[in-house]
C-alpha cells in the first residue's frame, strides 16, 4: 500500500522543520498502523502546520481478510461465521442482516419468535457497543481508562448473556437462515430482567459523572463539526449522522423483525459536534433498554427456526437488506445464480463511510482533535478493511 | 521544641526518634573530637545525603504499587495482585523487567544528548528533597532562599526534557518536547506568583521558615490564601506533566511524548524520576499550604517527620485522583487557561497579600482577631474569582446547551431534519450552556 | 595558598575574552547572543568577587548591580531573538554575514 | 578559603565553566553550543556559591538556566535546520588577534594591581538586604528598569507577533501548495476581490 513518496518519507529519518513561521514547509506526521488511539490498524497521514492539521489522508486496508471473495466459495450457511468477524464488536447485527438478505433470496418466512428474539439480541449488541464507543471516545479525550472501565462493567454482563446463549461472547454466529441456532436457555430472562432493573441507575452514574465534566466539554464541544446537508451528502449514517440533527433511523424508516411493533424515540443532536455524538449514543442506549422492555414482555412463544434445508439453493436472483447496526446502515447485497454458493457477497460497511467525513471534519483543528474525532466517530477496522 | 514533664531525660538523647538530627549530631561530635573537621563535614553531608535517599527509595517502590492500587480500585478493578503478597513486588518486578530488556537508540539520533537526560533528570529531583523540613530542625539545607531554590532547580528540568525530546530524532518526541518546554514556561508564573503570596505573609524565603510562622500563628496558609493553593496544584501537576495536564506524554496523540524512543532501563529512569518528582511537589503543597511537620501541637507526641508523610499521602491521593479521572486538556485550552485565568488570580492574591500583611505590622492588627477575618475574605474572595472565571472565559461553543431530541415520527431526511429543528418544545435532555 | 581575590579577577578576564570571541566569530546570530551572555556573566563573576573581597560598603552595592545587570541580560536576549526571528522571517537566514543589507 | 574543600570546589567549578566556554567555540551544532551554554552557566552559579552570594546564585540559576537557555532553544527551534549550523565566519582569524590582545592585558590588570585591603567577613542575609536596598536606596534605578522590561516585553511581542494577515497569507500559501496549485498572490487572500452578487449565488 506505500507509495514511493512515503517509503521515502519513512526512510528520510529526519525531522522535517518543526516551524510555525511562514516560509517553513510543514510537518507530516504518519498517525500510523501502530497507533494507540486509532482503534486498530489504520494510518492517519496529517500534515501539520505547527499544531493545526492542514491535511488528513487516511490509509486502509491493514485487515483486508479479502472476506467477499471467499464467501463466494462457501455455502449460504457456511458464509454466516464471516458475518461475524466483519464488525467484530456487533457481531449480531452482522449475523441479522446478513440473514435477512439471505432469507430475501430463498423467500423463507421467519417465525414470530424467532424475531422477537433476534430483535433482543440486536438491542444488546447495541447496548454493549455503544458502551465501547463511548469509553474509547472519553479515553481518547485523555482521562485514564477509567469511564472506560466502568462502561465495560455493563458491557461484561451482556457478553455473559451472549455466551449463555450460543457459547460465544464477541463472534456469537448465533443467527441462521429461517430464525435463530438455539432457543433461550431459562437462565437469560431472569439475567435480563435484573440486567434491565441495573441500567437505569448505572446510566445515571454516567450521566452525573460525564455531562457535566468540564474538561469534556472543552474538548469535545465545537470540535469536528460537520453541517447537515455535508453529513447527507457523504452518506453518512448512525450517530454520527443523527447528531447532526437528521432523523433517519432504519429501524423506524424501513422496519424489519417487527421493529414496528415496538415504540422507541429516535434520539437526534443539534451541532454534530464530538460531545453530540457522544450523547446521542447515551441517549441510544435507553431507548435499547425501552425496547427490551417491550420485547420480554411479550416474548411469543412456538418455534424459533424455519425448517429449512442445510444447503437450500435459491434460484437465481439478488437481495439487499439493511440493519441499524450500533454504527450505522449496514447492508448485505447477495447475488445468486441458482448454485448453492452466494455469486456476489458485498457488505456496506457504515464505519468506511462515516470515516470519509474524517477529513472535511479535521482540517483546521489541532493534532489533538483529529484524535478525538476520529474517536467519536467509532470505526472498526474489521467493518472497513473487509 | 516546648518541653513537657516526665520525658525531659529522653529528650535529645539519640534514640529520640523524633528529631533524627541527634543521631547525627551525635556521630559528627564524635568525629570532630578525633579527626579533622573537614571529614565531619563530608559525614554530615553523606549523613543527610543517605537519610532523603533511605525515604525516597522505598516510598518510591510502594508509591508505584499505591498509584496503580488506587486507580485500579477508581477502575472497578483489582491492580496488580500475583506478585508477591497483594502484588507489593509488583514494582520490583516491573524494575527488574525493565532493566534485562534492550536499551535501543534510534540510528539518526544525536548520540550525546540522547544518553544524558535519563540521569540528568535526576538531579532537580533529588536538589529539591534538600530543601524539605521533616522537622523543626530536620531538612537536609535550611537555606535562606529555599524558596527561590525550588523554583530554579524545578526549572532546570525542562531543560533536560527538552533534550530528550529532540535528540531522539522522532516527531513524537519532538512533539512532546515543544509542548513540555511551552507548558512549563508558562506555569512557572502562577507557581512563582502563589508562592509569592505565602513569602510576603511569613516574611521568609525560607521553606521551614514558612512552617514556623504557620505554627507561631495557629493557622494553615490553605485557609488563608485558598486560591494560591489552588494555582500552586495546577502549576504544580503541570510541571509534572500529570494529567490533565499531561500533554508532554498524552498516550492518545503523541504515543509517549519526549520519552517514546527510550526502552529499557532508561525509560524506567524517566518513569520513577516522574513518582518521586510527584511525591516531592506533594511534599511541599503539604509543607506551604497544609503546615508541614506541624499540626496544633501534636508534633510534641507525634514525630513531626510522620506528620509531614501522612500530610503528603493525602495530597498524593489527590494527585493520583486527578490523574484517574480527569480528561487531558489541549495545548492551547491550557495555555489560554494559565495565562488568562491563573496568573491575573493570583496576582490579584499577590495584592491582597501585600494589603493584609502591611494591615498586620504597619496597623499592628492583633493577628489571633485579624487573621481569622482575613481567611473569611480571601475564602469569599477566591470563590468569587472562580465564579468569575467560570462565567467569563466560556468558548463560544460552550456557550450554546447541547440539546438531544426525540424525532418522534417525523422520520426522514433533510424536511424531518428541519422540521423537528423547528419544533420549540423543551428538549428531551439539555447539557451545558449557560 | 589561599584563593583570592586575584583567581576570580583571572577567571573573569578569562571568560570575558572566550564570550568576546565568540561574539565575534560566529555565523549564526543565536551564536552572537551567546557570546554576549557570556560576557555579561563574567562582568558579575568579577563583580561578586569584589563585593566578597572588596570593603564593607561596597559589598551590598555590587550586588544589586549583579541583580539589575542579570535583569537588563534577560531583556536584552528577549528582543535580540526577536530581531532574529523576524530578519529570518524576511531574509530567510540569519546567518550574521549574509544580512547585509545596509552595505553600500 | 584555604582549607582543602574550597580549593577542590573552586578548581572545578573553574574547570567547568571555562570547559563549557571553550566547548562553545569549539562544537560545530548549535544546539550543542546552547547546552554547553548551561553547563558553563551552572559553573558560574557554584562559583557565586563559592564566595557565599546565594541569593545571586539561585537567581543566576532561575534566570539563566530556566529561562534564557530555553528561550534561545526556542528560537532554534523557530529557524529551520539548514541555519544551525555554528560555523566560524571569515573574519574568524583576526578577532582572534584582537581578544589575545585583550585577554593579555586585562589578566596583567587583575593580577597586578593591589586591590588593597581583603576584608574576611563574607556578607551574609543577602536576600533581605538586596530586597531592603532595592526599595530604600536604589528605589529609582528599580523602577527604571521595571520599565526597561516592560519595554522589552512588549517590544519582543510586536517584533515577533505574526497578525492575522499574515497568518491567513500563510495558511493559504500552504492550502495551495498542498492542492498543488502554484503560489497564490497574497493580495486575493488579504483582501479577496469583490464577487458580484450574481456571480456569488449561480
Amino acid at each position: 500500500m506505500t507509495t514511493a513518496d512515503d517509503t521515502r518519507l519513512a526512510m528520510q529519518g529526519t525531522i522535517e522543520a518543526l516551524t510555525t513561521g511562514d516560509g517553513s514547509e510543514p510537518v507530516v506526521v504518519n498517525l500510523g498502523p501502530q497507533h494507540p488511539s486509532t482503534h486498530g490498524v489504520f494510518r492517519l497521514k496529517v500534515t501539520l502546520d505547527g499544531e493545526i492539521v492542514r491535511d488528513a489522508e487516511m490509509r486502509i486496508g491493514y485487515l483486508h481478510r479479502s472476506m467477499e471473495k471467499l464467501a463466494e466459495e462457501r455455502t449460504y450457511t457456511q458464509n454466516i461465521p464471516f458475518t461475524d468477524r466483519i464488525d467484530y464488536l456487533a457481531a449480531m447485527s452482522n449475523n441479522l442482516a446478513y440473514c435477512l438478505a439471505a432469507e430475501e433470496l430463498l423467500g423463507v418466512e421467519v417465525p414470530p419468535r424467532a424475531d422477537a428474539i433476534r430483535v433482543m439480541f440486536a438491542e444488546l449488541q447495541r447496548i454493549a457497543s455503544h458502551a465501547m464507543a463511548n469509553g474509547t471516545f472519553i479515553n481518547d479525550c485523555g482521562a485514564w481508562h477509567t469511564p472506560l472501565f466502568h462502561m465495560f462493567r455493563d458491557r461484561e454482563r451482556v457478553l455473559d448473556m451472549f455466551e449463555m446463549t450460543c457459547g460465544a461472547r464477541l463472534t456469537t454466529n448465533y443467527m441462521r437462515i429461517g430464525g435463530v441456532a438455539f432457543d433461550l436457555p431459562e437462565e437469560l430472562l431472569p439475567t435480563l430482567e435484573s440486567f434491565l432493573a441495573d441500567m437505569p441507575e448505572r446510566i445515571a452514574d454516567y450521566e452525573a459523572l460525564l455531562l457535566e465534566n468540564e474538561i469534556l466539554h472543552a474538548r469535545a464541544r465545537g470540535v469536528g463539526v460537520i453541517s447537515l446537508e455535508m453529513a447527507i451528502n457523504s452518506s453518512l449514517s448512525g450517530p454520527v449522522l443523527r447528531a447532526t440533527g437528521v432523523p433517519w433511523d432504519l429501524r423506524k424508516a424501513n422496519p424489519y423483525c417487527g421493529y414496528e411493533h415496538y415504540e422507541f424515540d429516535v434520539p437526534v443532536g443539534e451541532q454534530g459536534d464530538c460531545f453530540d455524538r457522544f450523547l446521542v449514543r447515551m441517549a441510544e442506549v435507553k431507548q435499547s433498554l425501552r425496547i427490551l422492555r417491550q420485547v420480554i414482555d411479550h416474548l411469543p412463544d412456538g418455534p424459533w427456526l424455519a425448517d429449512l434445508p442445510l444447503h437450500a439453493r435459491p434460484e437465481p436472483g439478488e437481495a439487499y437488506q439493511r440493519v441499524e447496526s450500533p454504527r450505522g446502515e449496514l447492508g448485505f447485497y447477495l447475488v445468486s445464480d441458482g448454485g448453492p454458493a452466494p455469486y456476489r457477497f458485498h457488505c456496506r460497511p457504515p464505519s468506511l463511510i462515516n470515516l470519509s467525513a474524517l477529513k472535511e471534519m479535521s482540517i483546521g483543528g489541532t493534532l489533538a482533535d483529529a484524535i478525538v474525532t476520529l474517536g467519536s466517530i467509532d470505526i472498526v477496522v474489521g467493518e472497513i478493511d473487509r | 521544641m516546648t518541653d513537657f514533664t516526665g520525658l525531659t531525660s529522653v529528650l535529645g538523647a539519640w534514640y529520640d526518634f523524633r528529631d533524627l538530627n541527634n543521631l547525627q549530631r551525635l556521630i559528627t561530635e564524635w568525629i570532630a573530637d578525633w579527626g579533622p573537621d573537614w571529614l565531619a563535614s563530608i559525614i554530615t553531608g553523606v549523613l543527610g545525603a543517605l537519610g532523603v535517599l533511605g525515604v525516597i527509595g522505598p516510598t518510591l517502590l510502594i508509591l508505584i504499587w499505591v498509584e496503580r492500587k488506587v486507580i485500579a480500585r477508581f477502575q472497578q478493578r483489582y491492580g496488580p495482585n500475583r506478585v508477591g503478597p497483594r502484588g507489593l513486588l509488583q514494582p520490583v518486578a516491573d524494575a527488574v523487567k525493565l532493566i534485562l530488556k534492550e536499551q535501543l537508540a534510534p540510528r539518526a539520533a544525536d548520540k550525546l544528548i540522547f544518553f544524558l537526560p535519563p540521569v540528568l533528570i535526576f538531579v532537580p529531583g533529588i536538589l529539591i528533597w534538600g530543601v524539605l523540613p521533616f522537622g523543626p530542625r530536620m531538612s537536609v539545607a535550611d537555606l535562606n532562599v529555599g524558596v527561590l531554590f525550588l523554583l530554579a532547580v524545578s526549572g532546570t528540568a525542562v531543560l533536560v526534557i527538552f533534550m530528550a525530546g529532540w535528540s531522539s530524532n522522532n516527531k513524537y518526541a519532538l512533539f512532546g518536547a515543544m509542548r513540555a518546554v511551552a507548558m512549563s514556561i508558562s506555569y512557572e508564573v502562577p507557581m512563582v506568583l502563589a508562592l509569592l503570596t505565602l513569602v510576603v505573609f511569613s516574611g521568609t524565603m525560607s521553606v521551614n521558615g514558612i512552617v514556623e510562622w504557620q505554627q507561631q500563628e495557629d493557622v494553615i496558609f490553605i485557609l488563608l490564601f485558598p486560591l494560591s493553593a489552588i494555582a500552586f496544584f495546577f502549576a504544580a501537576s503541570a510541571e509534572l506533566n500529570r494529567t490533565p495536564a499531561d500533554i508532554s506524554e498524552a498516550e492518545s496523540e503523541i504515543v509517549a511524548g519526549y520519552h517514546t524512543e527510550y526502552s529499557g532501563m532508561r525509560f524506567g529512569l524517566f518513569y520513577a524520576v516522574e513518582l518521586g518528582n510527584t511525591l516531592v511537589v506533594s511534599g511541599f503543597i503539604a509543607t506551604f499550604f497544609l503546615g508541614g511537620w506541624w499540626l496544633w501541637g501534636l508534633d510534641q507526641w507525634v514525630p513531626s517527620w510522620i506528620i509531614l508523610l501522612i500530610k503528603t499521602g493525602a495530597v498524593y491521593f489527590l494527585l493520583i485522583w486527578t490523574r484517574g479521572t480527569l480528561p487531558r486538556l489541549r495545548v492551547d485550552q491550557l495555555m489560554g487557561f494559565c495565562w488568562k485565568a491563573l496568573v491575573p488570580a493570583t496576582l490579584l492574591f499577590v495584592v491582597v497579600a501585600f494589603v493584609q500583611r502591611t494591615l498586620l505590622i504597619s496597623e499592628g492588627w492583633d493577628t489571633t482577631i485579624a487573621l481569622p477575618i482575613m481567611a473569611v475574605f480571601n475564602i469569599a474572595l477566591t470563590l468569587g474569582a472562580i465564579m468569575l472565571f467560570a462565567r467569563v472565559s466560556r468558548p463560544a461553543p460552550l456557550r450554546r446547551p447541547a440539546r438531544i431530541r426525540m424525532a418522534g415520527a417525523q422520520i426522514g431526511g433533510l424536511r424531518a431534519a428541519r422540521e423537528v429543528a423547528s419544533r420549540t418544545e423543551e428538549p428531551q435532555f439539555q447539557v451545558g450552556g449557560d | 595558598m589561599t584563593i583570592g581575590l586575584e583567581h576570580y579577577l583571572a577567571l573573569g578576564a578569562i571568560l570575558f575574552c572566550i564570550g568576546f570571541f565568540i561574539a565575534l566569530s560566529k555565523k549564526n546570530a543565536v551564536g552572537v547572543l551567546i557570546g554576549v551572555e557570556l560576557m555579561l556573566n563574567a562582568v558579575n563573576l568579577t563583580l561578586v568577587a569584589f563585593s566578597r573581597f572588596g570593603s564593607a560598603e561596597v559589598a551590598l552595592s555590587t550586588q544589586v548591580f549583579v541583580v539589575f545587570i542579570i535583569a537588563v541580560a534577560a531583556a536584552e536576549v528577549a528582543v535580540g531573538l526577536a530581531l532574529a526571528l523576524v530578519v529570518y522571517r524576511n531574509r530567510q537566514t540569519i546567518s550574521v554575514d549574509r544580512t547585509t543589507l545596509l552595505k553600500g | 578559603m584555604s582549607d582543602f574543600g574550597f580549593h577542590l570546589a573552586f578548581w572545578s567549578l573553574a574547570a567547568m565553566t571555562l570547559g563549557g566556554a571553550s566547548m562553545i567555540m569549539i562544537s560545530r551544532n548549535l544546539i550543542h553550543a546552547v547546552i554547553w551554554l548551561v553547563m558553563s552557566m551552572l559553573g558560574i552559579a557554584g562559583l557565586y556559591l563559592t564566595l557565599s552570594a546565594d541569593f545571586i546564585a539561585v537567581v543566576q540559576v532561575l534566570i539563566y538556566v530556566g529561562a534564557i537557555s530555553v528561550l534561545m532553544l526556542f528560537a532554534i527551534m523557530l529557524t529551520p535546520r539548514a541555519e544551525r549550523d555554528n560555523s566560524q565566519t571569515k573574519a574568524s582569524a583576526p578577532a582572534a588577534l584582537v581578544v589575545i590582545l585583550v585577554m593579555i592585558s586585562t589578566l596583567w590588570v587583575a593580577v597586578d594591581t593591589d586591590w588593597g585591603a581583603v576584608r574576611e567577613a563574607a556578607l551574609t542575609e543577602q536576600a533581605r538586604l538586596i530586597g531592603e536596598s532595592l526599595i530604600k536606596h536604589y528605589i529609582l534605578p528599580f523602577e527604571i528598569g521595571a520599565v526597561l522590561l516592560t519595554a522589552a516585553l512588549v517590544g519582543a511581542i510586536a517584533l515577533a507577533r505574526q497578525d492575522d494577515e499574515d497568518a491567513a497569507v500563510h495558511a493559504a500559501s500552504l492550502q495551495a501548495e498542498l492542492e498543488g496549485e502554484e503560489s497564490i498572490d497574497p493580495v486575493d487572500v488579504v483582501d479577496p476581490p469583490i464577487v458580484s452578487d450574481t456571480e456569488a449565488t449561480s
